[in-house]
């Protein structure tokens, strides 16, 4: 087992890279804030069904950010995020609409459910040792499970739904607003923002150095204290609250859900296509990812109901934007595996060194 | 599946392996014997209950048929193939095709799906899975899903979702001690057994089966001993995909031919080869009648629940309990 | 008094005995060599002693409490700790990062960390590779990480394993004079699996000889190597294995 | 090496880039200039034209064109000096929030009113986006009731609801097996699990035991993954049913009928409700002679009015492919907003809407009169019709008003 391939280069080259600052943090806060105010006239710059559309991307980010939390930072591969987005979805549109909580709170219990589904799922599921594909299995079989119990359970209205009752003019309380009001956009940046802001705040904590170490190598971590089990179990914890707020969300701007719409697998699946296709386990992946995966299914729209000439077969077909995402997707994992902020990052980095 | 520990201890066969095999088969023949009587109690009728196993039992069959390739490709490449169902469909369509242009027996399309599937599977192995980019878990997973994707929405995309149905010629129905069967679903049924044997036989007792059994126990070995491992890969892959297309020609009479059919059989088809263990073309056989009775009871069980919770319910109870399948060993 | 102590400890794989009933008893501040041909269950041991493996039977007391099959992490925590045969970085991270993830639990504030981090990782000879992925350091660099993730664990008793296999002679000896310096600074206990005789006789005082899960045989170096069973358990096998690799 | 790599993946992105900005132009330049003023008067249409509806959404889209054509051919409307109608679609992709976005971007595009959307949970979403906007929406077809328990002004709908088609179901079975002589005492029920099979299967049940018969076996089923339906249909035979009731979409519908044709239940009639196969041409050549004599109660076009029939000609020259009630129905409800602009007399929507439910039109699907909206936006004349598949074809057959042949009360096998 002796490593025989012996490499006598002593560890004496020129000095590596400087030290990092010793809050990397704060350069991506200044980042995050220069984005969020950037952000902030959009919605009173693009037409209205642009609007909604940046509304659409801002849910696509804090599903996204969720996702990486766990699946990448944690390294624990997701395939049932809709589980949590569509815990958040439900139960602030149960409690909103059965008993008329207001949608905030709805919001904070739909976190705490979904987080406490994460931790009793993975519970199980890192009690029983599941990795890679079976735990992505695992997480897959929970979402549907959940999708097929509330299809079939009068309780929270089977297969209907909710639909949020309408109330006459605006309210930050009952966050509702009326159609193509810019306080939606503004309200889902402040959601976003805080969910990077969370990423941002767990990847540097002790916690998240602990969790991306046990992600890196589980034994090793452990074997110089790292609390294996707690973290993964706060790390998905942390990774359902912040999905559950993109559902809560959801339902308050559509106004509208069903099992399908919450729990269905395309919601998973949006939610790791959106991560990997802006990097996984990197802070900027998870927005850059939303804002090409969320504008993508407009762009295509437009493409399709007005094709260019020598697209003109195409017209009234659908299914390319699914299509161009797939090849985005293929194309991104083989060809630039860390995603395209990731990838882009990284030859910043190695050219910053030379 | 145990944690990656650098034991230097070298694993070895329990002698007891056959009997052990047994010994759950029996467990798992009790455990059904149970259902059924209590599915017996709780519906009252026992030619409904009958009617159930017997069309569990055939559908079991289709799902079996469906999740051999799937359980050769996971068993040797470790891949978890999200694109199997969306290469049904694929092959479903082209069986559908084939069927209206020439009017050939459905069955007779086999000609034609096997061999193109065994293509499309060689190709995406080559194109996409194999080397660098392939390489880990993660990125196999996302590129089948992104292939799965990519399927069935260009099948959408430029056939469209009309529903397609092919009807067998000369469809009869048989009585099997008062169950109705019909003559598609049995011989889709006998289909899944065969192709069972073949693809048992081929592993067992050709060059090519060692070969495969050589690498999907020990690849580094396999290619210490000259057995050049891609190739066995690719060839993997591509029988893997072709068993997709003898599912699609035999099942095209049943089914409604739809882009999105492979979703309904995707997850059912993980659930029985993770049942029947990784790698294990009889397991999935047995894996896919397990599961086909499940879904029959759980419509008997719960009334208004859809028949696949029961299934997701018997997934995640094996993939805790026993993650490398009813008959397969912990590697 | 004996700070690890080991008794009746069994340890199965599918039929194979990989530890049976090995007895073992290590006291406070000896240095503790542990030989045996490649397959003897050492490394199983040391995942027996660390929590990453339950036994079977039999117990493990640490410090005086019994630690039978508790965590890895918690075990750690009270300050025994292990380095890895075949090096296991944290690929993500740097050096400096991997070393103040061990630190991690008995310091607060960043700046703190980073300052233990940067004793150990100069104790070990790593300062200008600090600020560099750890996967890019080569063999004997990440020897040495492994080695300083383990000293920021601050161990009371510290268990490596083939910590020199893949040095070159010269870059042993910094690494055999750290390790005696550890044991008489830090007060530290060694527990260390090797192959490399010669350091195994400089440095032990009391070596444990293993064959086939077994312990073969126990006591000083000299008395262990006139022992006609060692001896016999290593001409099985090849000469003093890696003597000189 | 790597920016090659970036050009490879971003090559599908630009080409996306170029062809978003020149398609999204058009849309955001006509912005808030029609509708108001003098330019063609607006109306929206949202169906699914893409995804796994986008037979039926085509249908209705083109459905929808053929209504606004003829209305620019007699004149426009009237009581604004003949100004033209436009249709302004958009495609909902069978998704509830591409649906709701869609109509957003129809309305500020200055849509004085919107039709669709096929699906329930599309029009759900549809029909908060026009109450808000306050811009009438008239559902062509739309299954579920549940959106008419919210008291929106703005929402109308021309087919009958679910409850009514089941109720009426109920009624016609009633009837037809009495003048049969062979009055259907217990009735067999399967249904799709989600809200329009249980829907349909609810108000079916509580209509029939009104009329004396009695409901069981109520079977549900998951029709995304049902792929044989042998089991259900012997319960069925075991519980000795007269009748089996259907509430299921096509594939699913298809299915349990090639599973009756196996087990052969001693029932006197399979009667679909609502049924998404029953009554579609589609299913005579999939199903052959197995679906022979099949009874369905649905809205439907209404194959005894000429207007229909020539409609539905001029769609099948037009198209080449026979039109379906859908269609029929959102041509119905392009002619009811654009009886609101000609009754109001202008395009502020507010002033449309009230122009819909004050106005009458005569309608080409089936009905018992003139589309008129009650106070709930539910058209009050709204009626179903039993079909039933005879010789290959499918027909009209109750009420006798409605028929096009008399029922044939018994089973093929």
């Amino acid at each position: 087992m002796t490593d025989t391939a012996v490499e006598s280069r002593p560890p004496t080259r020129p000095a590596g890279p400087a030290a990092p600052p010793l809050r990397p943090q704060n350069r991506q806060f200044a980042v995050l804030a220069v984005l969020v105010l950037l952000a902030v006239p959009l919605p009173l710059i693009l037409p209205p069904a642009q609007g909604a559309v940046a509304v659409r991307i801002l849910i696509f980010l804090i599903m996204a950010v969720g996702w990486n939390i766990m699946s990448g930072f944690g390294g624990m591969f997701s395939f049932g995020h809709a589980a949590y987005f569509g815990l958040g979805a439900y139960t602030s549109a149960y409690l909103l609409v059965e008993h008329g909580v207001s949608p905030w709170v709805g919001m904070a219990a739909g976190m705490v459910v979904a987080a406490a589904v994460a931790m009793v799922i993975g519970y199980f599921s890192f009690r029983y040792d599941l990795k890679g594909a079976y735990f992505a299995l695992a997480t897959f079989a929970f979402a549907e499970m959940l999708r097929l119990i509330t299809t079939s359970s009068d309780a929270v209205n089977g297969a209907v739904g909710y639909q949020v009752p309408l109330i006459q003019g605006s309210s930050v309380g009952q966050l509702q607003f009326p159609a193509g009001s810019p306080a939606y956009f503004w309200i889902a940046l402040v959601l976003a923002g805080g969910a990077v802001a969370l990423s941002i705040l767990f990847r540097h904590s002790a916690a998240g150095r602990y969790v991306v170490a046990i992600r890196d190598d589980e034994l090793a971590a452990a074997s110089v204290g790292a609390p294996v089990m707690r973290h993964k179990l706060l790390t998905v914890a942390l990774s359902g609250a912040i999905t559950a707020v993109a559902g809560a969300f959801y339902t308050q701007y559509y106004l509208f859900i069903d099992p399908q719409l919450a729990f269905g697998s395309s919601v998973s699946i949006e939610a790791i296509v959106t991560a990997v296709i802006g990097g996984i386990g990197t802070i900027w992946g998870p927005v850059v990812g939303a804002v090409i995966v969320g504008s993508l299914s407009d762009v295509t729209a437009t493409l399709l109901a007005t094709p260019p000439e020598f697209l003109s077969f195409l017209q009234g077909r659908s299914g390319l934007d699914v299509i161009l995402y797939a090849v985005m997707l293929i194309l991104i994992v083989r060809l630039m595996p860390k995603g395209i902020f990731g990838t882009l990052a990284e030859k910043v980095a190695e050219r910053r060194r030379r | 599946m145990t944690a990656t520990i650098d034991s230097d201890a070298p694993e070895t066969r329990a002698p007891s392996a056959t009997v052990a095999v047994l010994k759950r088969a029996g467990v798992v023949g009790a455990l059904v014997a149970v259902a059924i009587a209590v599915a017996l109690i709780q519906s009252g009728s026992g030619i409904v209950v009958w009617q159930s196993v017997v069309t569990g039992l055939l559908t079991g069959g289709l799902y079996g048929l469906i999740a051999m390739g799937l359980t050769l490709i996971f068993g040797v490449l470790d891949i978890v193939n999200f694109a199997h169902g969306a290469m049904l469909a694929v092959a479903m369509f082209l069986s559908f095709g084939v069927v209206a242009v020439t009017g050939l027996h459905p069955y007779l399309t086999m000609l034609v799906t096997v061999p193109a599937l065994f293509l499309v599977g060689a190709l995406v192995h080559r194109g996409l899975l194999s080397g660098a980019g392939g390489a880990t878990l993660e990125n196999q997973l996302l590129i089948t899903l992104g292939l799965s994707l990519l399927l069935e929405n260009g099948l959408l995309l430029f056939l469209g979702a009309e529903p397609k149905n092919v009807t067998l010629p000369g469809e009869t129905h048989l009585d099997v001690f008062g169950a109705v069967v019909s003559g598609s679903r049995l011989y889709a049924f006998l289909g899944a057994v065969a192709l069972g044997l073949v693809l048992y036989w081929m592993l067992q007792h050709t060059r090519l089966g060692t070969a495969i059994r050589a690498v999907a126990s020990n690849s580094p070995g396999a290619e210490l001993v000259g057995i050049n491992v891609r190739r066995i890969h690719t060839l993997t892959f591509a029988i893997g995909a072709a068993c997709a297309g003898a599912a699609a020609a035999l099942a095209v009479p049943l089914l409604s031919v739809t882009p999105t059919l492979g979703e309904q059989f995707n997850i059912t088809a993980f659930v029985v080869v993770v049942l029947g263990g990784m790698g294990n073309v009889v397991g999935a056989l047995v894996g896919g009648l397990l599961i086909g009775l499940v879904e029959q009871l759980t419509t008997i069980y719960l009334d208004g629940q859809s028949s696949l919770l029961g299934v997701f319910v018997v997934f995640v109870l094996v993939l805790f309990l026993r993650p490398q399948g009813l008959f397969g060993r912990r590697t | 008094m004996s700070v690890l102590e080991l008794s009746g400890v069994d340890k199965k794989f599918r039929g194979l005995h990989a530890l049976s009933d090995v007895e073992m008893s290590v006291s406070e501040g000896e240095i503790v060599g542990v030989i045996g041909p490649n397959g003897a269950g050492k490394t199983t041991l040391f995942n027996v002693i660390c929590g990453a493996l339950k036994p079977d039977a039999g117990s493990v007391h640490f410090d005086g409490s019994d630690v039978t099959g508790r965590k890895p992490e918690k075990i750690a925590r009270r300050g025994m700790v292990r380095t890895f045969q075949l090096m296991r970085p944290f690929a993500s991270m740097t050096v400096a990062e991997n070393v103040s993830l061990a630190a991690q639990h008995h310091t607060r504030g960043p700046e703190r960390l980073r300052e233990r981090a940067m004793e150990v990782v100069e104790r070990v000879g790593l300062t200008e590779w600090a600020h560099r992925r750890a996967t890019e350091l080569p063999t004997a660099g990440l020897k040495r990480l492994e080695l300083a993730r383990a000293l920021a664990a601050r161990p009371r008793v510290l268990l490596l394993d083939e910590v020199l296999a893949g040095l070159l002679p010269a870059e042993r000896e910094p690494v055999l004079d750290l390790l005696a310096e550890l044991r008489q600074q830090d007060g530290t206990t060694l527990v260390f699996i090797e192959h490399i005789m010669a350091a195994v006789m400089r440095l032990s005082d009391r070596v444990l000889v293993m064959d086939q899960g077994a312990v073969l045989a126990t006591g000083t170096p000299d008395e262990v190597t006139a022992d006609p069973r060692v001896i016999d358990a290593y001409l099985g096998e090849e000469p003093t294995p890696h003597a000189d690799a | 090496m790597i920016v090659r790599r970036l050009i490879a993946v971003l090559g599908a992105g630009s080409l996306l880039a170029t062809a978003g900005c020149g398609g999204s132009a058009p849309s955001g330049a006509a912005g808030d200039a029609a509708g108001s003023g003098d330019g063609p008067v607006r109306i929206g249409a949202l169906h699914p034209v893409s995804g796994s509806m986008a037979v039926d959404g085509l249908q209705m889209r083109r459905g929808a064109q053929l209504a606004v054509e003829q209305i620019n051919d007699s004149g426009g409307i009237a009581s604004l000096g003949g100004r033209e109608v436009r249709l302004a679609t958009a495609d909902t992709q069978g998704k509830p929030e591409i649906g709701q976005s869609e109509a957003q971007r129809l309305i500020s595009d200055g849509a004085v009113g919107l039709i669709g959307t096929y699906q329930s949970s599309v029009s759900s979403n549809v029909a908060v986006v026009a109450e808000r906007n306050e811009v009438p929406f008239v559902m062509d077809v739309t299954a579920s009731d549940e959106i008419f328990q919210h008291g929106y002004r703005y929402s109308f709908r021309v087919q009958p609801g679910s409850a009514k088609i089941s109720e009426s179901a109920a009624e016609y079975l009633e009837q037809v097996s009495e003048q049969a002589g062979k009055p259907a005492e217990r009735v067999a029920v399967l249904h799709e699990h989600t809200d329009f099979g249980t829907g349909a299967a609810d108000a079916f049940e509580t209509a029939a035991e009104k009329l004396g018969m009695e409901v069981g076996p109520r079977i549900s089923y998951d029709a995304t993954t049902a792929s044989d339906f042998t089991s259900q249909i012997t319960q069925v035979k075991a519980s000795g049913a007269d009748v089996l009731v259907v509430a299921g979409y096509y594939g699913d519908s298809l299915l349990i009928a090639q599973a009756v044709d196996a087990v052969k239940p001693d029932l006197d009639a399979v009667w679909g409700v609502s049924n998404g196969a029953y009554d579609q041409p589609k299913f005579v050549s999939d199903a052959g002679e197995l679906g022979d004599r099949y009874f369905s109660t649905n809205y439907h076009f209404d194959a005894q009015n000429p207007e229909t029939r020539r409609l539905r000609e001029e769609y099948r020259q037009r198209f080449g492919a026979p039109m379906r009630t859908g269609a029929v129905l959102s041509y119905d409800a392009v002619q009811a907003i654009a009886a609101g602009v000609e009754e109001a007399g202008s395009t502020d929507p507010a002033a449309v809407r009230n122009g819909i439910a004050r106005a009458e039109i005569d309608p080409l699907t089936v009905g018992d009169g003139p589309v008129r909206f009650g106070p709930d936006g539910e058209n009050v004349n709204s009626a179903a019709v039993l079909m039933q598949i005879q010789n290959g074809r499918v027909k009209q057959v109750y009420p006798p008003e409605k028929a096009e042949s008399d029922p044939d009360y018994s089973v093929a096998w």
